[in-house]
């Protein structure tokens, strides 16, 4: 039996796969058992009341989707007494993404949500940052490790940093949220990407702009986890493009410690129990004992063969 | 739909079924027939699944595409679907053959409601909508409900469904484009005929705006109750990416509701056309 | 008959349809005449001589390519003798990529290269600056200002600027660039990525990290190139992922005034006529006289429609 | 490959070709023939196609895969090739079925050269390096040039293009691991004595660094020319993208040269192995 369980700081999860945010709501429950799961991640919830996006919100491209859902959210009131209370007797930990505009909102509403039946906060910290002109959060060091600080100091939960791809060095917001406090990373949310409808030659999106997430995204995605890795001591999160327990492997061998699996849900919703299942698997056929040795497995020692030895001889 | 606590057991399948059958049934429809376990073929009329599509050459539809349910035999273990081909998705689709493995979700959603105390509906759809509508008829049937059927078309080649709702015991009046009888003031005509007779205890439709506008109309003029089965773009089908939203006018105010989570029957007079 | 021709700055193309530096050399002309194309752009030379990466220097991801090619080169003397002479009967303007270290290294090589033959200079400022602790120029706005400014005090031809998409905030390097005097921008290289291959647990590339290429970054280049179309007022030529007319299309209504093919040619080397055919043919069914109508044709006007209107009624 | 100017005119075609045959050789390896154009059928030995793979299910081989010419008739307009089944490319060729499309472009590269002072050339080749190799020998007839082929295999069941070389009159020696013939100390002995009896003016070899090794000191003992032919991925094919060099020394320096445009078929001695 492979060990499956993985340690993301101070907490041990029972297997490294869970849900993305946004892509994982109760209406799993009515496909598969989420105990099997190693930890649960809600959708982003905000303090104050939001509608989202204009419609359409979501857009195939090959490859992959866009979607510009926003942040629908009924408060906080709504999500302690209507949504919390449906995960009472599960067993697999349970995050709550939060977001805000400014610092301080994400400190109040990390407050707000600390109640018990709740294990962490992951800090959605790729939304605009009203105090920056609406560039995210977690598009600077500075506006990244301000609100990591106010959101440790105001919960005794473990804190998720959740970065943002669409910057130009990922590894130096990810030393300002584990200087901040941050328990683990996140890399990362979907990469701001955009279609348009050769019909009417309008946006494909309502919003004009929105996140591509999917297979087509997951080089990329795995080229960031694989240098925040470097770059820090904590945790990283692997989440981009994962459809296969070979995608999950690729990211743990790359750096990370867990994987969160987003839109391939919406292809498969059973694609993480399959995704566990295949790291077991994969465990076993390598000889692998615990699936956390995968864990920044990569090797990177020079090749020795002068040319590539691809001779197709038998 | 909402929750106490997470369901105990499992109320939707996630599985690969196998096709028994993919035909055309006219120039643009086709019945599809899939084998499936015995939790899939426990859809109810008014419920959906999500089909994962074939990729036609040069395409890729990537979401699953959601359909509603044609029929459901639970001993048989088969789900049917009468499909439009529109786009990539249904195009690929249409390529499975007898014998192909389709991978599908469902059912999902909730169906159809029907008062007891209902002694006759009147059912208006056009099109594909019928696809969803047609299921409506059996189900009143075993209820004791009697049903009038408007089914509207192009022309009377493209009526569809027909056999379903006389099957099911039906009285169907079929209208259409070509013969100038589906036209909004006959279709308006006939309804309040219906009405009139007290035939209609409760209206339901699907899709077409235009034929929602018109009974709910009618629905608010006469305090009817009504059910209309909505579409929209779907992703994850199980009510948690909020994009298949919809706008309802509640108690005056407006508000989003997800069409594969808190429908996708929704009440006639809620619904925003 | 559809006119084709686009202004980018003070020159006219035949066509608004060109190579992607790297994916293109003379060899090309063995399959068909390279007069049919808007201009042709050199794979991207630098005044010392480089070997480039070690092997392997592709790896296939779905939907895409990653490279490592690096630049290998041999100087300035040989591009002039044996290289630049290939195209002296040839029609379409040339343009010469070119890359340096510094900002002076890039000024000299432009003028270096500024011989008849040469229409004009692609700077090539993804590479790597060494006065900046290695971050390619195009990842900062200062030096991207600094490298564009002498580039263009050194030479009288025009210049574009071939932007990187590995930033947070694209438009504001597009204003740099633009600030600076360029003529153009080219949106844009490679997006950094990276593939592990799980046999061996090595990286794919021999250089571990890469560019990815293809339709997989066509959403996310798509963005920035409708991004910086609203940015600057030179003219915007699109690169990533375009493989067919509609491609093509689709980044000219987001604002590109020419595109430019590079992974696609690998695939199908007649890619390019086949957009330009297209082209012409979109133009042609859709009432527009003249291709540069495209540029920038995008709709915004919000949609009426409550809910987009998608019954399936016949 | 260099240039004084462009070529006036194409000489390499990117089209679809038509798949007339694709079956089965043995346990690995398949044999294409495609139906081309007139430009793609002019190929010669040792030169290459670029070949577009269709997607097995689950894969998606993206870059073309390069394959040996195994045949060219210029008349008939058809290529041929021999392939190994390795990896998603090739698994995806084995798909195609006669009648099916096939995307192709070539010839590539350079070929193999004789020169018409030679008698007698070797030819030694193991695996599907022979698919490369065999053309050879109809070249070598028609320029009346002897060839003795020592090809070598697992096992005399996988001796391939046996009946090419004999066909073109070529004295053929198998050598297999199974019969304990396909060793290093043979092979070497075999050459030296072809070498010794006059029949070996030049040497050619494919693929395998063993053999080529081998090779290589022979040559260089005896100051004999040769030609190799070296496989490294690909995706241009045309000497643009620089991904498939190799090392290569030349008057002492090592340098890189691209597979795909200085050859694939190249000098035996400047080659590293
Ligand atoms: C609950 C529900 C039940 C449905 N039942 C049926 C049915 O029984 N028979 C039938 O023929 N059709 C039905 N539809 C519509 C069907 O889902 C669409 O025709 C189909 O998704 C079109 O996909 P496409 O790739 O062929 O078209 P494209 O236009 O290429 O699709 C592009 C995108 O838009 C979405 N889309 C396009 N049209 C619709 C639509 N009308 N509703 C929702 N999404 C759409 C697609 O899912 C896809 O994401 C139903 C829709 C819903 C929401
Ligand atoms: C000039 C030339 C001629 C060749 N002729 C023949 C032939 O006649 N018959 C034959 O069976 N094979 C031949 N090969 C080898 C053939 O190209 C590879 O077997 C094939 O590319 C493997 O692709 P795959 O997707 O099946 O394998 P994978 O291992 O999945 O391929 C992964 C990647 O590596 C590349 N690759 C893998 N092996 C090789 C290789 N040996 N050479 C080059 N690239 C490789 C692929 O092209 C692809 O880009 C030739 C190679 C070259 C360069
Ligand atoms: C429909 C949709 C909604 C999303 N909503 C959120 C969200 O509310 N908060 C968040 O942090 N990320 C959100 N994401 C991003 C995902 O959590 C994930 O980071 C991204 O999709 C990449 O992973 P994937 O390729 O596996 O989907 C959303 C993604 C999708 C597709
Ligand atoms: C093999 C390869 C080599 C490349 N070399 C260069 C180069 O030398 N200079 C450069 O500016 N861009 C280079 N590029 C980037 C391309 O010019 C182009 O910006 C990028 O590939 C995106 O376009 P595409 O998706 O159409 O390929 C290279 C790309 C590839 C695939
Ligand atoms: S489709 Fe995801 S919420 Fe309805
Ligand atoms: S394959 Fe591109 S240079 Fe050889």
């Amino acid at each position: 039996m492979i060990d499956m369980s993985v340690r993301i700081g101070s907490l041990t999860l029972a297997n490294p796969v869970m849900p993305a945010s946004g892509t994982f709501a109760e209406g799993m429950a009515q496909v598969f058992d989420l105990n099997a799961l190693g930890a649960l991640v809600t959708k982003t919830i905000t303090a104050e009341l939001r509608t989202g996006n204009p419609l359409p919100r979501v857009a195939e491209v090959p490859g992959g989707m866009l979607n510009a859902i926003g942040i629908p959210s009924k408060g906080v009131p709504y999500f302690l007494t209507k949504i919390l209370p449906l995960y009472r007797d599960c067993r697999a930990p349970l995050f709550v993404s939060i977001s805000a505009p400014t610092a301080e909102g994400f400190a109040e509403l990390a407050a707000a949500v600390s109640v018990p039946g709740v294990t962490g906060i992951e800090a959605n910290i790729s939304c605009p940052n009203i105090e920056e002109d609406g560039r995210a959060f977690a598009q600077r060091a500075g506006a990244t490790e301000a609100a990591i600080r106010l959101i440790k100091a105001a919960t005794h939960l473990p804190v998720w940093a959740k970065l943002s791809p669409n910057v130009g060095d990922v590894a130096e917001i990810a030393r300002a949220a584990e200087e901040a406090g941050a328990d683990a990373l996140v890399v990362s949310n979907t990469i701001l990407a955009m279609a348009i409808d050769l019909e009417n030659f309008r946006p494909k999106l309502g919003n004009t702009m929105g996140g591509l997430s999917g297979p087509a995204i997951k080089p990329i995605v795995l080229r960031q986890v694989y240098q925040c890795a470097r770059a820090v001591k904590i945790p990283v999160i692997g989440c981009g493009g994962i459809a296969t327990a070979h995608d999950a492997a690729e990211f743990m061998v790359a750096g990370a410690a867990a994987v969160q699996v987003g839109t391939a849900s919406f292809i498969n919703s059973r694609t993480m129990l399959e995704v566990i299942d295949g790291l077991a698997q994969f465990c076993a056929q390598r000889g692998f004992a615990r699936v956390a040795e995968l864990t920044g497995a990569i090797r990177l020692e020079a090749d020795h063969a002068q040319t590539a030895e691809m001779e197709t001889v038998a | 739909m909402t929750y106490a606590a997470l369901p105990a057991t499992p109320s939707v399948a996630d599985e690969r079924g196998i096709v028994l059958h993919n035909e055309k049934v006219n120039a643009e429809y086709r019945h599809l027939v899939v084998g499936t376990s015995a939790l899939a073929a426990t859809a109810k009329p008014g419920q959906f699944f999500q089909l994962a599509c074939p990729q036609p050459p040069g395409e890729t539809p990537y979401l699953r595409r959601p359909m509603s349910v044609y029929g459901a035999d639970p001993k048989a273990h088969t789900v049917s679907f009468l499909y439009k081909v529109a786009g990539a998705g249904t195009r690929g689709l249409a390529m499975l053959r007898q014998g192909d493995r389709c991978g599908l979700m469902g059912p999902l959603g909730h169906g159809f409601w029907l008062d007891q105390a209902w002694r006759n509906i009147v059912v208006l759809g056009r099109g594909v909508g019928l696809a969803t509508l047609g299921p409506l008829a059996g189900m009143a049937q075993k209820a004791g409900v009697g049903v009038t059927a408007i089914l509207s078309a192009r022309s009377p080649a493209l009526v569809m469904s027909e056999e379903v709702f006389r099957e099911a015991g039906a009285h169907v009046i079929a209208v259409t484009d070509s013969e100038g009888t589906a036209d909004p003031a006959n279709v308006d005509r006939l309804m309040r005929g219906l009405i009139a007779d007290g035939l209609c205890a409760a209206m339901f439709t699907c899709g077409s705006s235009r034929l929602l506008k018109l009974l709910q109309k009618l629905a608010r003029a006469h305090d009817l109750p009504g059910q209309v089965a909505l579409e929209q773009q779907m992703a994850c089908g199980l009510g948690m990416c909020f994009c298949c939203v919809r706008d309802f006018i509640v108690d005056g105010q407006t508000e989003h509701r997800r069409v594969c989570w808190d429908g996708p029957v929704f009440d006639l007079r809620e619904a925003v056309a």
